[in-house]
């Protein structure tokens, strides 16, 4: 019906027609586009390459840790190991992950708008992402850093790797991730079309509004810790150094009002994409819009007063600790609210149990294990046994690692046909989707019970009690890579030999689906108007499709 | 009904803003668009200085509660003086540079030069006063961290107030030369090519933006570094 | 395997008869030792079982709704329900006061785990890299066993803990406790090791090449078996001839960590045939390895770094005596 | 079909008032100025008065806070500007409010619970001269009971 309307409409702009993808050519095109989609097609290349490396340094020590005795690595190669693949990930993958990729590419789409607020500050920030992950790959080369990725002084403030490279790095990696929450709070307040009310946005651009938030709010005091870590390295300022009367506590205070509220940067946009998949793979409207919306900031908000809860035996006060653990049990309320409200969305649906809908619930199945095993972490009595040890690894690799990744996979095969223009293959998907839930389940819940039998973290020798949960760990890290290579070959073999996508694939109400796939350069065809929400499938239109 | 793409010069038209000047990025619908955006842009970006410069506050308050008699001792070794010339060398940039906005919103191009020449002098007038002020801080050894040789406070840690005075007025200090670089571009640059009118002005205001909050700063920064006891 | 684990059958399953039964399935949690152990792992079952039930439901509901709602037909229909809001108020209030009554348990023990008992008798414990070292005021003893921590059962001890060099955590999972080390400042812990025997202690703040082997045990030990190994410690002390003592001196001190006594290069250089030797330094000189120089290597190691090596060691300027320090140089002597 | 979901008239992006327009007169300008420097004078002077207590750091906040408000409000315009990017400039000063307040609750309640409870512990943090070892020993083994036998 109404999409005939842009049709028309794209008659008075012949220029527009070329999708975005082939619109200009040439490596400078690329580089110096001001196009979001492509600057999101650029994130999304170097975060899964980074990804890979990252991923390549886990396998690595997985293998050391096979085994109680040390057979593969010295300690100091090991931790380096374990530091890099910890900085990497954090830092160069999931921080930008979805809000880079996805998020740049789609925001702009989902909003009926031509670009993002500032398309030149937008290609900036990729660039200065770049530059931030070349002083990280310098990092690698020079040798390394073995700090771990908290850089927790005065170990980093007096050891002798290449430390300072490595907070360059993450301090101007801070100022992308700055520069693009800016930019997308700005184009979700400035940009959204006719008719596009805050109540009509979908979800993911709520999630996306929160994690921008977190982004400009908290960035910032990493990038002054930073700062100053550097200089207590350079100049000896002292200030996080207990030789000169600093405090390292303080240090931990300071990372963690970051470190802490970061973590929502990486998971609310997994929950933006699965807001989006659930219901549009259900074909049923989302329950409970404007408690999963408000949860979003809901969460951003509260996730700035728990950090604390990261230090409950690190010689911080009994009543800091109390009030930290009191605050966090208030972040798990609205985390609850969206787990009901995503299951209740597949109540009297239309499931579709395609591979996006698999890695969703996959994410639900993750992300219930992870969200539940963190109230054991938030309870002071049971963190004091439980703090750095490998319980709390796997907890925040099911929260983190599952949570986000399984959401960001479910995000990059949903718009997939989008992005390319082209569909997978849904038979190798879904055996990678099987690949990935098991190997991840088998990597990460072992890794619980080793936990809380008393194994701390960071070991690169342990005591031989342990070594069954840590082989099968390994094997199942084996299980996890072969189902993630499945999936990038498959989706590589897909931008050429997949089949066509058609405009709208999954029959879904949001505005990205209105234009082309791939898109066309400036987008529409014309001003999008906007008339309905974003999930209201009962007014579908079948015979369209 | 559904969501639709309409034919663009319809909805401009019942818009009525058929107009589209030289300033108005392609990705905008209109000017008032544009400008609420650029300026929203500037007050994000001024969160994120704030919640920079708050690890130092952090750094400074924390210190202050661990060491309070070393941090009496150590901010009567400041120049009050000093300080407080400084102080009323950036109110008056401060002002100057409002004025400047003014110059742009009135037209007066020529005037806005004029007031952010005086804004720059300032600057260098206030870097001065600090070229002065550390140079004596390197004489007689009150230095951050390790460097700190003095040997005048009794205490703990006097070295800590140090590292966090230079670490406080050295990034300010960063914040006022990065300020007088900019000005000095936008006066080559843009109000030279005739790029700003009472039209739109916001690189100006924007500017004007960040310089105040570079105020705004000092303006803690002074009493709690050379006033309080 | 992931599933099984929550399923409440194999708690009965793995109950033996004649144990305590078990609140959750026993390969969780290590054994339990202390005197609050039992209280973290009444809190940790609690909340298992919660857990386990509100698992269930989630996913029991989605695999349920995949199953009975899966598309039937391309253009099947679906029913208009948006929200709840008496639904939605019920699963943010009920689990809103589990949460809490969590945190009310896990402050409560919190405390027990925090206030050591008045009585509690005194160890400092410090943490260098990569062991740690125990000294006993209460007992005049300085200079402990290399061991372990040797304590008295049924006796509550509290731990006053801190760092030479960088963070370390003592922890000890059979009690339950974990505590920072922080360099310039003191923490501390308590424990009352409810039967004599040998409980594991790791470190587990990162700090280094050898973190993974910064271990030691506590060995609680019958009130008199360990007012015996006072006196034990306290006459081998002694009697001890200084190279003995030094000996003893160099393994709890953290030396052996970074300096061996054979000839090979660890953390630091070795020690084998230095004395009277010549030592290359960093700087290009070089110095005779005398009293003095030994001396001065142990009380600020960083004024004189021997060449190849990087200046590593904390100094030990008032941690040890000066007979405790010509004990070391006795012993060192020795090393031929 | 559902009219109820017809557009509105006005564009998503609420331009509603474009902000910056206002233009303040000289006076105005100078008089914020000639407030400024009075309060400076006051802040100035006050710092020689020996105010009792926490007093001497409120009245300098409190003066600076006036400035900061003086600034924010006439010469970046926030007083004619939208309330919405005066509650987004607020906000970065909330969310410094509670890094400082949990950070300062901490580092002022540390060993709270230690000293109440058991007066023999050693607290050595606040005021003491760096060097945990140094302060272990005076402290530590100098006045500890029943110790001193062993050598």
């Amino acid at each position: 019906m109404s999409s005939t309307t842009g049709d028309l409409a794209a008659g008075h702009h012949g220029h527009d027609h070329g999708s975005y993808l082939t619109a200009k050519r040439g490596l400078m095109s690329w580089l110096f586009t001001l196009d979001h989609k492509r600057i999101g097609m650029m994130y999304l290349g170097s975060i899964l390459t980074f990804f890979l490396v990252g991923g390549l340094l886990a396998l690595a020590f997985r293998v050391e840790l096979a085994t109680a005795e040390p057979d593969l690595f010295t300690g100091s190669t090991y931790n380096r190991l374990f530091t890099l693949h910890g900085a990497i990930m954090v830092f160069l993958v999931l921080v930008p992950s979805i809000p880079a990729s996805l998020g740049n590419f789609l925001l702009p789409l989902m909003l009926g708008a031509k670009d993002v607020a500032f398309p030149r500050l937008n290609l900036l920030s990729f660039h200065i992402y770049m530059l931030g992950a070349a002083f990280l790959v310098f990092t690698l080369l020079a040798g390394g850093v073995e700090t771990g990725w908290t850089f927790y002084t005065p170990y980093s403030s007096t050891t002798d790797s290449a430390v300072v490279s490595a907070l360059m790095g993450a301090f101007i990696l801070g100022f992308s991730s700055i520069l693009t929450g800016i930019n997308f709070i700005v184009t979700i307040h400035k940009m959204r079309a006719p008719g596009l009310t805050w109540l009509r946005l979908p979800l993911f651009v709520w999630a996306s509004y929160a994690t921008s938030l977190i982004q400009v709010l908290a960035t910032p005091v990493i990038a002054i810790t930073l700062f100053l870590l550097v200089f207590e390295r350079t100049m000896g300022i002292g200030i996080f150094d207990p030789a000169l009367g600093g405090d390292p506590v303080l240090f931990q205070h300071f990372f963690w009002f970051y470190s802490h509220p970061v973590v929502y940067v990486m998971i609310l946009p997994a929950f933006g994409v699965i807001s989006e998949t659930v219901s549009i793979h259900s074909r049923k409207h989302i329950f409970g819009y404007t408690a999963i919306a408000a949860s979003s900031v809901a969460i951003a908000a509260i996730g700035f007063l728990v950090w604390g809860h990261h230090m409950f035996v690190s010689g911080q006060s009994e009543l800091a600790g109390t009030i930290f653990s009191l605050i966090t049990f208030g972040v798990a309320v609205p985390t609850a609210i969206k787990v009901f409200s995503w299951v209740a969305t597949m109540y009297k649906g239309s499931i579709e149990l395609n591979t996006v809908m698999l890695y969703t619930l996959s994410f639900l199945f993750i992300f219930a294990i992870g969200g539940l095993t963190g109230l054991f972490l938030a309870t002071l009595a049971v963190d004091v046994h439980m703090h750095d040890t490998y319980f709390v690894v796997a907890h925040f690799h099911y929260v983190m690692m599952g949570g986000t990744l399984m959401g960001f996979i479910a995000g990059i095969h949903h718009w997939w046909p989008k992005m390319t223009g082209r569909m997978f293959p849904e038979l190798p998907a879904k055996i990678g989707a099987l690949l990935v839930f098991v190997g991840f389940n088998l990597t990460f819940f072992t890794q619980f019970v080793a936990g809380s039998r008393g194994m701390p973290r960071r070991y690169h020798e342990y005591a031989p009690e342990f070594e069954t949960w840590q082989f099968l760990s390994t094997v199942g890290s084996f299980v996890l890579a072969a189902g993630l290579f499945l999936t990038l070959f498959y989706l590589l073999w897909s931008m050429k030999g997949g089949a066509k996508a058609p405009k709208n694939p999954w029959e879904a109400k949001t505005l990205e689906w209105e234009t082309e796939s791939p898109p066309i350069e400036h987008n529409f065809a014309g001003q999008v108007i906007c008339r309905t929400g974003p999930y209201d499938f009962d007014e579908i239109d079948t015979s369209r499709a | 009904m559904s969501n639709g793409i309409e034919n663009e010069s319809e909805v401009a038209a019942g818009h009525a803003h058929g107009d589209h000047p030289a300033f108005l990025a392609h990705h905008f619908h209109d000017a008032p668009q544009q400008k609420s955006a650029v300026k929203f842009g500037m007050w994000l970006f001024l969160v994120q200085e704030i919640l920079f410069f708050a690890g130092l506050f952090m750094a400074y308050f924390a210190f202050r509660a661990l060491y309070p008699e070393t941090w009496l001792a150590a901010h009567e070794l400041l120049d009050k003086r000093m300080g407080a010339f400084n102080t009323v060398v950036l109110l008056t940039s401060s002002l100057t540079m409002a004025l400047a906005v003014r110059a742009c919103q009135l037209d007066d191009i020529k005037g806005c030069v004029r007031y952010l020449w005086i804004t720059i002098g300032c600057a260098f007038g206030f870097m001065i006063v600090k070229y002065f002020e550390y140079s004596h801080k390197f004489h007689v050894g009150t230095l951050p961290g390790k460097f700190y040789t003095y040997e005048g406070i009794e205490g703990g840690a006097p070295e800590l107030f140090f590292s966090v005075y230079f670490m406080m007025t050295g990034v300010h200090g960063l914040h006022v030369v990065i300020g007088i670089g900019i000005m000095l571009w936008m006066i080559m640059g843009p109000l030279r090519r005739g790029k700003v009118s009472s039209q739109y002005y916001a690189l100006v205001e924007n500017v004007g933006l960040y310089w105040h909050l570079v105020d705004l700063i000092w303006i803690f920064l002074f009493p709690l570094l050379y006033l309080v006891r | 395997m992931t599933f099984a684990a929550f399923l409440p059958l194999l708690a009965g399953a793995k109950a033996r008869a004649g144990d305590a039964i078990p609140l959750t399935p026993k390969w969780w949690l290590p054994e339990s030792a202390s005197t609050f152990s039992h209280k973290v792992d009444t809190t940790f079952a609690l909340i298992y079982w919660l857990d386990v039930f509100f698992f269930v439901l989630i996913i029991g509901a989605m695999a349920w709704f995949t199953i009975a709602y899966r598309r039937r037909s391309k253009d099947q229909k679906t029913s208009p329900v948006k929200g709840n809001h008496a639904l939605e108020f019920a699963w943010s209030f009920i689990p809103g006061l589990f949460l809490l009554s969590f945190f009310g348990m896990g402050f409560v023990t919190y405390m027990d785990m925090q206030v050591p008992p008045a009585d509690a008798m005194d160890v400092r414990v410090t943490g260098q890299k990569w062991n740690w070292s125990f000294e006993y005021p209460e007992q005049g003893l300085q200079l402990a066993s290399a061991d372990g921590l040797v304590v008295p059962s049924n006796t509550p001890v509290r731990l006053t803990i801190t760092s030479v060099d960088v963070l370390h955590s003592f922890y000890i999972p059979a009690f339950r406790t974990k505590k920072d080390a922080v360099p310039n400042r003191y923490t501390s812990l308590w424990f009352e090791a409810k039967a004599p025997g040998e409980y594991q202690i790791y470190c587990t703040e990162y700090c280094g090449d050898d973190h993974s082997r910064m271990t030691s045990k506590v060995i609680a030990m019958e009130p008199a078996a360990f007012r015996e190994w006072v006196a034990g410690q306290k006459s081998a002390s002694a009697s001890m001839s200084p190279v003995e003592r030094g000996q003893k001196l160099f393994t709890a001190q953290g030396c052996a960590g970074c300096h061996s006594i054979d000839g090979s290069t660890l953390i630091g250089p070795s020690l084998k045939g230095k004395y009277g030797a010549n030592e290359q330094l960093a700087d290009g000189s070089s110095v005779a390895i005398d009293d003095n120089y030994i001396r001065e290597s142990i009380l600020t190691p960083n004024a004189k770094i021997v060449a190849g090596f990087a200046g590593q060691m904390p100094p030990y300027q008032g941690r040890l005596q000066d007979d405790e320090i010509s004990a070391l140089i006795d012993y060192i002597k020795t090393l031929k | 079909m559902s009219s109820s979901h017809a557009a509105a008239p006005s564009h998503g992006h609420g331009h509603d008032h474009p902000a910056g327009e206002h233009i303040s007169s000289m006076g105005t300008y100078l008089t914020i100025f000639g407030l400024l420097l009075i309060l400076t004078v006051l802040t100035f002077a006050v710092s020689y008065a020996e105010l009792p207590g926490n007093w001497s750091i409120i009245a300098a906040i409190g003066v600076a806070t006036v400035k900061a408000v003086l600034v924010a409000g006439w010469f970046m315009h926030l007083k004619y500007d939208t309330r919405f990017n005066v509650l987004v400039f607020l906000s970065a000063f909330w969310f410094m409010l509670v890094f400082f307040g949990f950070t300062l609750t901490d580092l002022t309640s540390r060993g709270a619970l230690f000293q109440k409870l058991d007066n023999h512990t050693l607290h050595a943090e606040k005021g003491a001269k760096y060097g945990a070892p140094a302060v272990l020993k005076e402290g530590g083994h100098g006045s500890e009971g029943g110790h001193g036998g062993g050598h």
